[in-house]
């Protein structure tokens, strides 16, 4: 790539919605896991007896969709909580299993404490947000005086300019109107994302029975969007949490085996069937 | 103006106050009256409270408050609508609820890493970060010791006066905030690890 | 108030009156005024004139004078002592690097709006503006007809005095710009299709 192609891009992408809206960065309804979770649980439109997780993961992807760009970050934490969900969910679906290992048991409450703790942080804060929100509308309706001196004064004034040359303003102008390097210049070129967990679902039935053991990461190869990696991961999580397959993780962060498991009955196959994602 | 000199204070020295709040292009610390005027402090602080209440009480068009450690000149907010009309190029561009809730976390948090906010708001907030930072509304404060020496932010005085704030403190205090029981027991019930047994 | 509203002028518009005088920053014409009072000008003109001899005879630090075609406050000359000491102690020499570079835009860009210099430099040139003006280095330019229109700012006589320049066209030019090194390298690396972060 040549020095001069990125600039043209870099202009293109200026003269677009960068320089329109350069405070409107990133206005979703949803800023961010915590703040969908709260407004799904809060709005009480999941029941986590019934919990469709899916609908939790569509709606995520909806607003990421919007966003029209995919934060490393946020796809990283809705991971995680969304791990977590199932998780709770397994938990409570499951209530007469015996809980053999303690140290799991309390680390899934530690988990489920934490997030707790920190949507109750997300509710405080936005409530603060918008009470300054109201402050700043009501100071906004007086404006200061800002005249300053009158020119009898203005011999008084030191003189700012002292050293400035005519070449350091020039300088000065050139460095203000350099095209800027956007930090989400490089998703300009992704196409918008389709990625549901429900298509993952179909896509794993359909090659998982017959591919023999395989791992996770064999399953992504070749995927590059963070988002398809994330739905099939939830979709693998999901056929566990059905019996449909073995998860095995050697160590943390290590590749995840994956075994089919054909004593599974056709009754299971049919819920697969209606996943509503 | 005799109103507000009453006692021994010159009626000069309420003249110069008033002709140095006209010239000044942000809040004027009473510590700065005090020197230019060559007064104590606490009775420069007394001549500011009593001019503000005494262009109140005349029914002034302008008002003299405090905001963000000083005193300042401003409009009155019940004619906004015209000083709206006279000045629609000073129309401050909304600031974004992302925005304003990384601003929320700061003011009550400082000082406070980049880190730090991403953990609460589980988004990184670089780019919000430099937004405010640009608006003036948080500023770079002095690098923590530990390890990696991570950026600290704080908010500014311009933060205040936006808000129309005279100090943090003044600030509605965060306890005011924390989610009452009920928001929490719905979190809690739809978090909860064991099923609801209870009828 | 009342003796300036004497016969039949509602109180509500000399508090408006006064409002947009105080946030005025250049001497507004009769005719804005009565614009955007939505009066007849030979009653502002009336009101202006009562009001600046309810400000003499108040012995308030600031006058409303009339100047340059148009009504403006402005600190009172037998306190001017106190003034001036306020803006020495209250100086900054050197000009900021954003102060700098809002600067050379409107030198280069002139007449230029505050949205169109925001939208150049991605932040809001409030209080750089300020601070220009108050310097003397940029000024309003003629707002065009009518309120409500965006206010254009130009460099004055005294900032190309002060950079040694005889007129705007003696600046350096800014046609033949080529971007340097670090830039292009800093865009290449945001256009880098596979991020840094793979091993």
């Amino acid at each position: 790539m040549t020095g001069l192609e990125p600039q043209s891009q870099v202009t293109r992408a200026r003269s677009g919605t960068l320089v329109q809206m350069p405070y409107a960065v990133s206005t979703p309804v949803f800023e961010g896991p915590f703040d969908l979770l709260l407004h799904l649980i809060l709005q009480q439109e999941v029941d986590i007896h019934e919990v469709s997780l899916s609908r939790i993961v569509e709606a995520y992807l909806v607003e990421l969709d919007k966003m029209k760009s995919l934060d490393l970050e946020v796809a990283t934490e809705f991971l995680l909580i969304a791990a977590t969900l199932i998780d709770l969910k397994t938990r409570r679906l499951l209530p007469t299993v015996d809980d053999g290992d303690l140290d799991e048991e309390l680390a899934l409450w530690e988990e489920r404490d934490i997030l707790l703790a920190r949507l109750l942080d997300c509710k405080t804060f936005k409530d603060v947000a918008a009470v300054m929100q109201h402050l700043i509308e009501r100071a906004e309706l007086s404006q200061p005086r800002l005249a300053g001196p009158d020119e009898r004064f203005e011999s008084l004034m030191p003189d700012m300019l002292e050293g400035v040359t005519p070449l350091r303003l020039q300088r000065a102008f050139l460095r203000a109107t350099e095209p800027k390097a956007p930090v989400s210049i490089d998703l300009f070129h992704v196409a918008p994302i389709r990625a549901s967990v429900a298509d993952a679902l179909e896509e794993l039935l359909l090659s998982l029975p017959t591919s023999g053991p395989t791992s996770f990461r064999t399953i992504v190869q070749g995927i590059t969007d963070r988002i398809e990696v994330v739905v099939r991961f939830l979709a693998l999580l999901e056929l566990f949490k059905q019996g449909r397959v073995e998860l095995v993780q050697a160590e943390r962060f290590g590749d995840i085996a994956v075994v089919w498991n054909a004593d599974a009955t056709f009754d299971d196959m049919g819920a697969i069937d209606n996943y509503d994602g | 103006m005799t109103r507000v000199t009453q006692g021994d204070i010159d009626p000069e020295i309420v003249k110069a106050l008033e002709a140095i709040l006209l010239v000044a292009v942000e809040p004027v610390t009473v510590k700065l009256l005090a020197q230019v005027l060559e007064q104590p402090t606490a009775t420069v602080e007394v001549l500011c409270n009593r001019l503000a209440a005494a262009y109140d009480e005349a029914g002034h068009g302008f008002a003299l408050v405090s905001v963000a450690g000083g005193f300042r000149l401003q409009s009155r907010a019940e004619v906004s609508s015209y000083v709206e009309r006279f000045i629609l190029d000073g129309q401050q561009a909304r600031i974004s609820a992302a925005a304003l809730e990384t601003l929320a976390i700061i003011a009550y948090k400082q000082p406070i890493s980049r880190t730090q906010i991403s953990a609460i708001r589980g988004v990184d907030p670089e780019s919000v970060l430099r937004t405010l930072q640009a608006r003036g509304y948080i500023t770079e404060l002095e690098r923590s010791d530990g390890p990696g020496l991570a950026v600290m932010y704080g908010t500014t005085p311009l933060f205040l006066e936006r808000l129309g704030v005279n100090a943090l403190e003044n600030l509605p205090p965060i306890s005011d905030f924390v989610p009452d029981a009920n928001v929490v027991e719905a979190l809690e019930a739809g978090l909860r690890v064991v099923p609801d047994t209870t009828p």
